[in-house]
């Protein structure tokens, strides 16, 4: 036996070792902290509640609402259609397939908006794209859409457009005209999906 | 040996290119600029913690007991800096946080043990940076609660009966449970004034069905 | 940052040179490796040559290991690599008619070429054959249909299909494809010789 | 000792393939392959023979496109290649010779039907397969793709277990 091989064979395994001490490859897609920072610098994160209810009244395909507060705020209550992802789990490899899909707009939401700008930090530096946060969060939107104040009467005529669309949001998500729970009825059960079922072209 | 060349050489030669590459590899990779120093996990851990976030009122007394060891580094606009800002304050503006001098400070601050104080006008504003900076491995980085607003009382609500301090922005200002039954049976008579009562969580059993997925 | 082709680094003229040119050198190697005599290869199921296994495999855990280091020095961005669909019935129904088709041939697509180059007769029927089959093939499409369209697992790597980690995976493939080298030099010595 | 029996070391050679698909990774982005320039010949040939043939049949209908993408002529110029590599090295080795490799127990009639239908069936399981032993298994394997490893076990499983069937043929 030649005396190289057995040099050769002992390189190869020290490379195959070595392995063992690069970092995790997912840490190269890290979004660096510059890019992260230009993000932060126009506020484009951002949607209003209003835009969200628009959006989820239209049901409109290309949003995604994650829920990022606890489990037990989630059960109490939730924007139709949203999905919960606690902040607490955001790192959770059991959640890819909801933070990465192509052509959809992931909105997180908390009860504020910190938690959801926490949740989209996470996310963002994990290199997930089209990321937004629902400034004001759930608080927000009960002042808004579920509570519209009525503007005084000198206020100018877009907002009391506003105000009427709100007026009108209210009423869906009060399940007045249209009854929520029929729609809901239609979606799917809630199930963690793992990354091993993904099935090609399925969103 | 009759037919296969089973003499080495060569492979070494292969065998050693394989090798050089990888060298090579390793000497010119590129480092990014700012490395982040805590894992997405220790940051996770350490956001929820909350042990990085300072309530307004202990700022407070610090700012008027003057304890040494502390700055407040206010994130928001010069414009919005000049208007009022907290007793002591240092502005930079978080769209230059990475700028060379800033840096420095930052590591300054570090060096010298100083717990900074980022402000915003709010909470939210802050966070960002003070998300960055911390990861980035400035762990004396704190953020400020209700930010700006809440200190100088901009956006404190006197009139408020909640016991929750207002800079707690997470907790639930009202009961959504409750609004959304009173909603839907209809009972909310338009445009009347809702009274809030106190928030005490009652559990509305709810099938947990979402739309969207695949 | 590599691929370069995928992400418009080269232009795309130089497309053809480069085929040309890789496919010089895998020739080349792969001649004077002895891919270009069919006893050689079919040695390996008999044991009385091995080079088929040691230069497949050396060349896959060169490939594996090295695409990791280069992904992790930033070189190549490994999800813009091409990962094989993972149909499972064709895939094994193909390569069983494939084993069956190497064992009668003797010669692989790739190696029968290398053959015929070099002015093999068995290697040109054979690359004759691989047209037949493959005209076949496809008139007969409607017949493999089925089976060439189940069960799609999509682009799913190995050790995510194992389970295991990456690193852990290909350390033991290291450790298998040494084992294996050594077996081989134990077998050829107790099998006996042939001339060819 | 006859000049044309000395091949290189296998080990050299596949470290050296190694190095050259890492290459080819890198430029293209994905690996070698041989049965796919002869798939894309075949559907050229009998686009150009008969056209309208080419196009209602559904198999090759799917590789006949206006656009003129880059890799659809790639493993053309690359088997081109191999072509020319392998007269290169055969040419240097003094390998060049007309002549039809069997065992001395068989016929030469009998190693080219051999052939003939071995290369049949790979062309068949090469299209079921979507890739041969290079394409699929090596570059597969090399990928780490659960495809690849499954495609080289069941190739040269199911050689080996045929193996004992055609001993007469190579021993």
């Amino acid at each position: 036996m030649n005396i190289r091989y057995i040099f050769f064979a002992i390189l190869l395994l020290a490379l195959g070792a070595g392995l063992f001490f690069l970092p995790d490859p997912k840490a190269d897609y890290e979004t660096q902290a510059e890019n992260i920072l230009s993000e932060l610098k126009d506020q484009t994160r951002f949607v209003s509640t209003d835009e969200v209810a628009e959006r989820i009244i239209n049901q409109d395909p290309s949003l995604f609402l994650i829920d990022v507060r606890m489990v037990d705020y989630y059960e109490e209550f939730s924007l139709p259609g949203a999905a919960n992802i606690p902040l607490e789990e955001i790192l959770n490899p059991d959640w890819v397939d909801y933070l990465e899909q192509d052509g959809v707009d992931l909105v997180f939401y908390s009860n504020g908006d910190i938690y959801a700008e926490q949740a989209w930090m996470l996310a963002k530096r994990m290199g997930y794209k089209n990321l937004y946060v629902m400034k004001g969060g759930l608080n927000h939107w009960f002042e808004t859409i579920i509570q519209p104040k009525r503007p005084a009467a000198t206020a100018s005529s877009t907002e009391f457009d506003l105000y009427e669309f709100r007026k009108g949001a209210r009423q869906y998500f009060s399940g007045g005209s249209l009854n929520i729970e029929d729609v809901e009825a239609e979606s799917l059960t809630f199930t963690r999906k793992k990354k091993e079922t993904v099935i090609e072209g399925g969103c | 040996m009759k037919d296969t060349n089973l003499k080495t050489n060569r492979l070494s030669i292969a065998v050693l290119i394989f090798v050089s590459l990888l060298v090579i590899g390793f000497i010119t990779m590129s480092k990014p600029e700012f490395e982040y120093k805590l894992t997405l996990e220790q940051s996770l851990e350490q956001i929820l913690s909350l042990e990085d976030e300072m309530n307004p009122d202990e700022l407070m007394e610090i700012i008027d007991s003057e304890t040494k060891g502390y700055k407040v580094v206010d994130i928001r606009n010069p414009y919005e800096f000049v208007k009022g800002n907290i007793q002591g304050s240092k502005n930079i503006p978080y769209q230059n946080l990475f700028a060379k001098e800033n840096i420095e400070f930052f590591d300054q601050m570090k060096k010298d043990s100083v717990t900074v104080v980022l402000c915003g006008y709010d909470q939210l504003e802050a966070n960002g940076s003070w998300m960055l900076l911390q990861q980035l491995g400035y762990s004396n980085v704190k953020v400020l609660q209700g930010g700006y607003g809440y200190y100088s009382g901009e956006t404190f609500d006197m009139f408020s009966e909640s016991e929750i301090p207002q800079y707690f922005v997470e907790e639930p200002k009202y009961s959504f449970v409750e609004i959304m039954d009173k909603l839907t049976s209809g009972s909310i008579i338009e445009d009347e004034k809702v009274e809030y009562e106190s928030i005490i969580p009652t559990r509305k059993k709810k099938e947990t069905v979402i739309e969207g997925g695949c | 940052m590599g691929p370069l082709i995928s992400q418009d680094i080269i232009a795309s003229e130089w497309n053809h040179v480069i085929a040309l040119l890789i496919g010089m050198v895998f020739g080349f190697f792969l001649e004077s490796s002895g891919f270009s005599s069919s006893r050689k290869l079919a040695g390996v199921f008999y044991g009385y040559d091995f080079i088929v296994l040691k230069f497949f495999f050396s060349a896959a855990i060169t490939v594996a290991v090295g695409l990791i280091y280069f992904e992790y020095m930033g070189w190549i961005d490994l999800s813009l690599v091409f990962v094989n669909q993972f149909y499972v019935t064709a895939l094994i129904v193909g390569g069983v008619i494939m084993g069956l088709g190497f064992i009668m041939g003797g010669f692989c697509p790739g190696t029968s070429l290398v053959g015929a180059a070099i002015g093999k007769i068995d290697a040109w029927v054979f690359t004759g054959g691989l047209f037949l089959g493959i005209f076949i093939f496809s008139e007969a499409f409607p017949l493999f249909e089925g089976i060439y369209n189940s069960e799609n697992l999509g682009p799913v790597k190995v050790y995510e299909s194992l389970g295991i980690p990456r690193d852990w995976f290909v350390f033991g493939l290291i450790i298998i494809a040494l084992g294996m080298f050594y077996m081989t030099g134990i077998i050829q010595k107790r099998v006996k010789k042939v001339e060819y | 000792m006859d000049r044309s029996k000395n091949y290189f070391n296998p080990y050299f050679g596949g470290v050296m393939v190694g190095l050259l698909l890492l290459a080819t990774f890198y430029i293209t982005g994905r690996g070698l392959g041989a049965s796919g320039a002869v798939k894309n010949t075949v559907v050229t040939t009998v686009h150009s023979i008969a056209p309208d043939h080419a196009k209602d049949s559904e198999y090759m209908s799917k590789f006949i496109s206006d656009d003129k993408h880059p890799m659809n002529t790639w493993l053309v110029f690359e088997v081109l290649g191999i072509l020319a590599g392998g007269l290169l090295s055969g040419s240097l080795a003094g390998r060049l010779k007309w002549k039809v490799e069997h065992s001395p127990k068989i016929s030469s009639r009998r190693r080219l039907i051999f052939a003939a239908l071995g290369g049949l069936l790979f062309g068949i399981g090469s299209q079921l397969g979507r890739g041969c032993t290079s394409g699929g298994a090596l570059s597969g394997m090399a990928v780490l793709s659960t495809a690849g490893f499954i495609s080289m076990i069941s190739i040269f499983g199911t050689a080996f277990i045929a193996a004992y069937f055609f001993r007469k043929n190579w021993i």
